[in-house]
C-alpha cells in the first residue's frame, strides 16, 4: 500500500452500486430458495449464498481486494481458526455412537 | 474498543511537533501512513476478535440444529419473515451508505461524508426499531425462554394452531417445547449480541459525524471513518448470516 | 569502572502525583500500574493457598468448612489464572520491554492501552466484588451444570469479572500485534528482533483469537443463569460437554498466553549471562509461533474421561504430542547456547537455572496427560495439579520473576540486593520442588484434586507438600522487601549493568519517557556480543 | 506398608499395564531431566566467566542437531500416543460377558444396582475375575466415578449413560472417589469397592436383593406405568412389541434406524417421541421427571430381559455417548448406518 498523499484506492462509484445491487439480489434468491423444498441442499444454498455476500462485502465494502497482504492474511487466519473450533468439536460430536452394538444380523 | 480509538484519533497533537506534520499525526507515529496502517491493522485485528467471539456461537448453533433439527424448523417457521428480509435490505443499505460516507472522505467530500454517515445512522435505527419491534412479539407469544416460555402459548390462544405437527413431525408436545427453548435461546442471544453491536456502532457513527461536520477528515487523514466503515460492514456480515439461520430454516 | 549517575529526567519524574499516573499513556508507566496491581492479586491468591495448604495438613477437613475450602481453591485459580499469570508477563514486562527493544516511542495505542488497564482493573472489582459477597464455589473451570444452576455462590459477578477482564487481555494483545507490525524501527526486520518480541507476538496471537470463545461460553453461562435460557442444561437438552469444548477452546491455549512470554524471558536472561548467541534463533522464533498454532488443535485433552468418544479422544491424544515437540525444542537449544558461553550467575541467571528444571519436568510429566492410558487414571488427581503448577508457577513464574530482576534495573534505574535476590531464587526453587514434586506421587496414588478431606494414608505426602509451601511463600516474600528497599536506597544501576546487547539497553534507565532521544538507526543483529558491547556497557 | 508408597494398589485386570506405560514414560522424562540437568550445570561450571571481557564464542545453531532433536522426540511420543492409544481403546470397551451395574451419582453420594436386585450406597461388591460393565449415570450435576486401584474413571453426565469397565483382580476392599467437582461435599462423595472370591460374592449375593430382581422391579414398574397396556407382545398395541428387540436395528419414522441398546431404552422412556419406531403414532406420553434414575435402570433391565438370546449373545454394549436426552437422530449418524 503506497503512502503518502491518499495513497488509498478509492472505487468508482459504480462498483458501490453494483455490489449492493447484486447483494439485493442474493438475499431475494436466499428467500426464494428457502420456500423450494431442495432436502439436504436447503441449508448449503443458504449458507453458500450468505457466503458469496459476505465475500462481497469483505472484498469490496471493507476494500480487501486493494489492501495489503497483511488484511487478507488476517482474514483468512479469522477463518482458520474458526474451522479449526468446527472441526474438532464435530469430530466428537459426529463419532458418537460409532462404538453402539454391532446389529444381530452381521 | 472503536469508540476509544476513534477519540484518540481524533485527538489533536498535544505535542508541538514539526508545522510540516498533519495536524492529526500522533507523537509516537513518524508518519501519517504509518499511523493509518496501524489503526486500520488493529481494526482488522479486532474483527479477527469478533470472528471467534461468534464462531463460539455458531458452533453452538450448529450443533444444536444437527441434534433439533425439527425443533429448529418449526421455531423458525415462528418467526414472521417480512420484518427479518426488511431489515436484511435496511442493513445491506446502510452498509453501502456506510461504504459511500468512507469514499466521500477519500475524495475529501466534507458534506457527503456527513450525509452518507447521517443516512447510515438512520438505516441502523430503523433496523432496530424493527427488531424491537420483533422483540415485543416474541415477548407477546411467549417466546422468550425462561419461566414463561411456551411454544404454543400464542398459537393456542389466537387459535392459529401452527403447531399442529406437519406431516413428518414426529416430536410430541413436551419434546417441542424443550426443544425449541434451545433455538430460542440461541435466537435472543445471536440477535441480542448481534443488536448490542449495531448500538455501539451507532453511538460510534454519531461520535464520526460530529467530528466529520466539525472538518476534522481530509483525504489524507480520514481513518476513523474507514475503521467504523470496517466495523460496520462486519455487523453487516453476521447478520448475513443470521438471516438464513434463524428465520429460513425450513420454510418449504 | 566510572560509577554511573541516576539520570534527572525519565519517565518516572515526568509528571508528579495520582493523577500523573492514572491519565498517563506512557507504556512504562501502564507497566507500573499493571506490576502494582498483579502483586496485589497475586499475593491474594497466595493467600487463598495458604489457607488451601493449611487444611490439607490434616485429613479430616477440620480447619475450614467444605464450602470455605471450595470457594478457597476457586478464587485461588480464578485469581491466579485470570489476574495474575494471564496479565503477568506480557502486560508489565511486555508493555514495558516491547517498544525500546523494537526502537518505539511507544505502543501503537496508548490510549487503548491505558483502557486495557482500567479494564483489568474494573474486572478486579467485579471479581473483589464476588469475594466480599461471599465467595462463589464453582472451581475456576466453571463447569455446567454446577455453574449454571447447582451452586448458590456468586457465579454471575465472578463470570462477569472474568469476562471483562478478558477484553483488557484481549486489548494488550492487539496493541502488541499492531506495535510489532508497524512500529518496528527503521532496518530491525523480523529476525533481528529479540526473541522475548516473538514470544510475545505468538501470545498475542492466542490472545486475540482464543479469548473471545471463552468470552461467548462465559455470557451463554450467564443467560442461563440469570434469565433461565438453557443451552448447556441437560435437563432442557442441553449439552454440558460443549461447554467444556467451548471452554476449553481457550483455556487450553490460555495456558500458552501464560507460559510463552516467560520462554521469551528466559531467552533473554540466557543470552545475556552467557554473552551469546542464542543458539538456532530461527528455531526458538518459530517454536513460539508453532506452539501458539498447535496450542489450538489440543484441548480436548482435558475431555478424555468427560464422555467424547473413543475417536476423538485418539485424534486429540494424538495431536496434543505435536505440542511437546516445539517446547523440547526450545529448551534443547537454550541448552545448547550455554555451550561455550561466558556464563555468569546473578540471580536472573539463577532463576533462569531454577526455571529449566521446573520447565523440564513441569513439560515432560504433561506426556502421561497427552497418553491416553495413563490419562485416565490420572484426570482430575493431584498429578494434573502438580503438572500444571509446574508449568505455570515453575515455568510462568520462575521466568516473571527472573525478567523481573533482570529488567529491573532498566524499570527503576537501581539495582536490588544481589545477596537476598540469590537467597530468594534459592528458596523459590526449593520450596516449589517441596510443594508440588509430592503431588505427583499424590496423583498417582490416586488422591483427586479440590478434595478437602481425603483418606488417611496421604496424609504425608500432604503434610510435605504445605511444608514446602511454607518456604516457598517465603521465598515469594522477600523480592518484595529487597525491591521496594531497592527504589530508595539501591546502588544506581547506568544503562546496561549486565553487558546486554539489546536495544533496551541502550537507553538510559529508567528512561526517558520517550525512550530514546534519537530512534536507533544501526541496529545490530539480535544478541550480537563482541568486546565492544561488552567495553561499552562500562562494566569494565 | 512402610515408607511413602509410590502406587495405589494393583488390583484390576489392566492396573498392571497402565503401570507399566506410566512406568515407561518415568523412564524417559527421568532420562531427558537428568541428561539435560547434567548438561546444564556441567555447562555451568566448564564455561563460567573467567574475566570480566570474556564473550562467548559466536554459534548460529546447526541444523542437523536441530532434526535430531526435534525427530527423536516425536518417534518416542509417537510410541507413547499408540501404547497409550491401544490400552485406551481396551479399557473403553467392554467384553461381552460383563456383569452388568448401575452407578448413580448424586450430591453426594453413589448408588449402585446389581441386575440381581441389590441396591448399594456408597458401597459395592464385586466378584473377583470377572468382567465388570458399569453404566454410570448421574441425578444432578457432573460427577467422576473413580477406582484408583482399577486405574479407572469416567465422568458421570446427566441425562445419559457413560459405560466403564474392569476386571478386579485382587480381593480386598478398594477406594471409590468422586473425581469431577460437584459442590459442597465433593470430598465426601467417596465408598468403598469389595472385590469378593465368587463364592463369597454369590453368599452375598443371597444375602440382598429382598425386592427381587431389578428385571422383576422392572417388569412391576412396567405394569404400575400401564406401560403394559400398549407395548403388547403380540406387536399389536399401540406402541411397538418390546420382545427380542435389544440389540436389533429398528427403523425409525423419520428414515433413519437406530440401535436398540440402553441409551436408546433410555432416551425412548424418557423422551418418547424422540426417536419413534416407523408405523406408529408418537402417543407414547414423556416419563421424564415421573422415573427415577433407579426405576430407569430397572425398566431396562426389564426390557432386556425380554431379548434373552441378546443378553447372552451380543457383543460388548459400550453404549454410545449418545447426545443427552432427546437427541434425534443425527443425520449424519443416521447416514453411516
Amino acid at each position: 500500500m503506497s503512502s503518502g498523499h491518499s495513497g488509498v484506492h478509492v472505487s468508482p462509484l459504480s462498483t458501490y452500486l453494483s455490489i449492493f445491487a447484486a447483494l439485493m439480489v442474493l438475499s431475494a434468491i436466499t428467500v426464494g430458495a428457502a420456500f423450494v423444498n431442495l432436502g439436504a441442499f436447503n441449508p448449503i444454498v443458504a449458507l453458500a449464498i450468505a457466503g458469496v455476500k459476505a465475500t462481497l462485502v469483505i472484498l469490496f465494502f471493507m476494500h480487501v481486494k486493494y489492501s495489503s497482504r497483511l488484511t487478507k492474511l488476517t482474514v483468512v487466519l479469522s477463518l482458520f481458526f474458526v474451522a479449526i473450533l468446527f472441526a474438532e468439536t464435530l469430530m466428537d460430536y459426529a463419532t458418537r455412537g460409532w462404538l453402539n452394538y454391532t446389529p444381530m444380523g452381521q | 474498543m472503536s469508540n476509544g480509538y476513534a477519540h484518540a484519533e481524533g485527538a489533536p497533537s498535544m505535542h508541538g511537533h514539526d508545522h510540516a506534520h498533519h495536524p492529526a499525526l500522533q507523537h509516537h507515529f513518524s508518519t501519517m501512513s504509518q499511523q493509518r496502517e496501524a489503526g486500520v491493522l488493529g481494526m482488522w485485528v479486532f474483527l479477527l476478535t469478533e470472528v471467534l467471539f461468534f464462531g463460539g456461537l455458531f458452533i453452538t448453533y450448529t450443533l444444536y440444529r444437527m441434534w433439533y433439527y425439527e425443533a429448529f424448523a418449526l421455531a423458525s417457521k415462528s418467526i414472521e419473515i417480512v420484518p427479518g428480509l426488511i431489515n436484511t435490505v435496511v442493513l445491506i443499505g446502510s452498509s453501502l451508505t456506510m461504504a459511500l460516507s468512507v469514499r466521500s472522505a477519500q475524495t475529501n467530500q466534507r458534506k457527503a461524508t456527513v450525509n452518507w454517515l447521517i443516512a447510515t445512522i438512520i438505516l441502523g435505527s430503523v433496523f432496530l426499531g424493527i427488531k424491537v419491534y420483533e422483540y415485543a412479539l416474541k415477548f407477546e407469544h411467549h417466546h422468550v425462554p425462561g419461566a414463561t416460555f411456551d411454544f404454543f402459548g400464542h398459537a393456542e390462544a389466537s387459535g392459529e394452531g401452527h403447531e399442529a405437527p406437519a406431516e413428518g413431525v414426529t416430536m410430541g408436545r413436551d419434546q417441542i417445547q424443550r426443544t425449541t427453548q434451545i433455538f430460542f435461546s440461541l435466537y435472543f442471544v445471536m440477535t441480542g449480541l448481534h443488536a448490542l453491536h449495531m448500538i455501539v456502532g451507532i453511538v460510534i457513527l454519531f461520535i464520526i459525524a460530529w467530528m466529520a461536520h466539525k472538518g476534522r477528515f481530509d483525504s489524507e487523514y480520514h481513518a476513523p471513518v474507514e475503521m467504523t466503515g470496517l466495523y460496520w460492514h462486519f455487523v453487516d456480515i453476521v447478520w448475513i448470516f443470521l438471516f438464513p439461520l434463524l428465520y429460513l430454516v425450513e420454510r418449504h | 569502572m566510572e560509577t554511573p549517575v541516576y539520570p534527572a529526567h525519565n519517565y518516572l519524574t515526568n509528571g508528579h502525583g495520582l493523577k500523573s499516573w492514572l491519565l498517563t499513556k506512557d507504556h512504562k508507566r501502564i507497566a507500573i500500574l499493571y506490576l502494582i496491581s498483579i502483586s496485589a492479586f497475586f499475593f491474594l491468591g497466595g493467600l487463598f493457598a495458604v489457607g488451601i495448604r493449611l487444611e490439607l495438613t490434616t485429613p479430616q477437613g477440620d480447619l475450614f468448612q467444605p464450602d470455605t475450602y471450595n470457594k478457597f481453591f476457586t478464587l485461588h485459580g480464578v485469581i491466579m489464572v485470570f489476574f495474575f499469570l494471564i496479565p503477568s508477563v506480557p502486560a508489565v514486562l511486555g508493555n514495558f520491554l516491547i517498544p525500546p527493544m523494537i526502537g518505539a516511542k511507544d505502543l501503537a495505542f496508548p490510549r487503548i492501552n491505558l483502557l486495557s488497564w482500567y479494564i483489568y482493573v474494573v474486572g478486579g472489582i467485579f471479581t473483589l466484588f464476588a469475594i466480599v459477597a461471599g465467595g462463589v464455589d464453582t472451581g475456576w473451570t466453571f463447569y455446567t451444570p454446577y455453574s449454571a444452576a447447582s451452586s448458590s455462590t456468586n457465579v454471575v459477578p465472578t463470570a462477569l469479572g472474568v469476562f471483562i477482564s478478558g477484553f483488557s487481555s484481549i486489548l494488550t494483545g492487539l496493541n502488541f500485534i499492531v506495535t510489532i507490525h508497524r512500529m518496528r524501527a527503521p532496518g530491525l526486520h523480523w529476525f533481528k528482533l529479540p526473541l522475548f518480541v516473538w514470544a510475545h507476538y505468538a501470545t498475542s496471537l492466542i490472545q486475540v483469537l482464543g479469548t473471545p470463545v471463552v468470552a461467548i461460553t462465559i455470557v451463554m453461562v450467564f443467560a442461563e443463569r440469570a434469565f433461565g435460557f438453557g443451552i448447556f442444561d441437560p435437563q432442557r437438552g442441553g449439552d454440558p460437554v460443549l461447554f467444556q469444548h467451548l471452554f476449553w477452546f481457550y483455556s487450553h491455549p490460555a495456558v500458552y498466553i501464560m507460559i510463552l512470554p516467560a520462554l521469551g524471558v528466559i531467552s533473554e536472561i540466557v543470552s545475556t549471562f552467557s554473552r551469546k548467541r542464542i543458539f538456532g534463533y530461527s528455531f526458538v522464533a518459530f517454536s513460539s509461533l508453532a506452539i501458539a498454532v498447535f496450542g489450538f488443535i489440543v484441548w480436548a485433552h482435558h475431555m478424555f474421561v468427560a464422555g467424547i468418544t473413543v475417536y476423538a479422544a485418539m485424534v486429540f491424544s494424538f495431536l496434543s504430542f505435536s505440542v511437546a515437540i516445539p517446547s523440547a525444542v526450545k529448551v534443547f537449544n537454550w541448552s545448547a547456547t550455554l555451550h561455550r558461553g561466558s556464563l555468569s550467575f546473578e540471580a536472573p541467571m539463577l532463576y533462569v537455572y531454577g526455571f529449566f528444571g521446573l520447565f523440564l519436568i513441569g513439560g515432560l510429566t504433561g506426556l502421561f496427560l497427552a497418553t491416553l492410558g495413563t490419562d485416565i487414571h490420572l484426570h482430575d488427581t493431584y498429578f494434573v495439579v502438580a503438572h500444571f503448577h509446574y508449568i505455570m508457577v515453575g515455568g510462568a513464574i520462575m521466568g516473571y520473576l527472573g525478567g523481573v530482576h533482570f529488567w529491573w534495573p532498566k524499570m527503576i534505574g537501581r539495582m536490588y540486593s544481589e545477596f537476598w535476590s540469590r537467597i530468594s531464587a534459592i528458596l523459590v526453587f526449593v520450596g516449589f520442588n517441596l510443594t508440588f514434586f509430592p503431588q505427583f506421587v499424590l496423583g498417582y496414588m490416586g488422591m483427586p484434586r479440590r478434595y478437602h478431606m481425603y483418606p488417611d494414608e496421604f496424609q504425608v505426602l500432604n503434610v510435605l507438600s504445605s511444608g514446602g509451601a511454607a518456604v516457598l511463600g517465603l521465598g515469594y516474600l522477600l523480592p518484595v522487601i529487597y525491591l521496594l528497599y531497592s527504589l530508595k536506597y539501591g546502588e544506581v544501576a547506568g544503562n546496561n549493568p549486565w553487558g546486554a546487547s539489546g536495544l533496551e539497553w541502550r537507553t538510559q534507565s529508567p528512561p526517558l519517557t520517550e525512550n530514546f532521544l534519537e530512534v536507533p538507526t544501526d541496529i545490530p543483529e539480535a544478541y550480537e556480543y563482541t568486546p565492544k558491547v561488552v567495553r561499552e556497557a562500562k562494566l569494565v | 506398608m512402610g515408607g511413602i508408597p509410590l502406587f495405589p494398589e494393583a488390583a484390576s485386570s489392566f492396573a498392571s499395564e497402565v503401570d507399566a506405560l506410566y512406568l515407561f514414560i518415568v523412564a524417559v522424562s527421568a532420562f531427558f531431566t537428568v541428561a539435560i540437568s547434567a548438561a546444564v550445570v556441567f555447562f555451568a561450571f566448564r564455561y563460567r566467566r573467567r574475566h570480566p571481557e570474556e564473550i562467548g564464542a559466536h554459534i548460529e545453531g546447526s541444523l542437523p542437531l536441530e532434526l535430531l532433536w526435534s525427530i527423536i522426540p516425536t518417534i518416542i511420543a509417537m510410541v507413547m500416543f499408540a501404547w497409550g492409544a491401544k490400552l485406551y481403546y481396551e479399557m473403553r470397551r467392554a467384553p461381552a460377558e460383563s456383569l452388568q451395574i448401575y452407578a448413580v451419582g448424586k450430591q453426594w453420594m453413589w448408588k449402585f444396582q446389581h441386575t440381581g436386585g441389590q441396591r448399594e450406597i456408597n458401597e459395592l461388591h464385586v466378584p473377583v475375575g470377572r468382567p465388570i460393565k458399569v453404566l454410570v449415570t448421574s441425578e444432578d450435576v457432573l460427577h467422576d466415578l473413580y477406582f484408583p486401584s482399577f486405574r479407572t474413571k469416567i465422568d458421570a453426565i446427566p441425562g445419559r449413560y457413560q459405560p466403564l469397565w474392569f476386571e478386579a483382580t485382587k480381593p480386598g476392599r478398594y477406594h471409590i472417589f468422586c473425581a469431577e467437582y460437584c459442590g459442597t461435599k465433593h470430598s465426601g462423595m467417596i465408598g468403598t469397592v469389595i472385590v469378593m472370591e465368587p463364592q463369597q460374592y454369590q453368599d452375598w449375593l443371597a444375602g440382598g436383593g429382598s425386592e427381587g430382581t431389578m428385571a422383576e422391579r422392572g417388569a412391576k414398574l412396567f405394569n404400575d406405568l400401564a406401560c403394559n397396556t400398549c407395548h403388547l407382545d403380540s406387536g399389536q398395541g399401540r406402541g411397538p412389541s418390546l420382545k427380542d428387540i435389544v440389540g436389533k436395528q429398528v427403523e425409525l419414522a423419520g428414515g433413519q434406524t437406530a440401535i436398540v441398546d440402553e441409551g436408546y431404552l433410555r432416551e425412548s422412556i424418557l423422551n418418547s417421541q424422540a426417536k419413534i419406531v416407523k408405523g406408529f403414532t408418537p402417543l407414547m406420553p414423556t416419563f421424564q421427571g415421573l422415573v427415577s434414575e433407579e426405576g430407569l435402570a430397572a425398566l431396562i433391565e426389564h426390557i432386556k430381559s425380554l431379548s434373552p438370546q441378546a443378553a447372552a449373545s451380543a457383543p460388548a454394549p459400550v453404549p454410545a455417548a449418545a447426545p443427552s436426552t432427546s437427541t434425534p437422530a443425527a443425520p449424519a449418524q443416521g447416514a453411516r448406518r
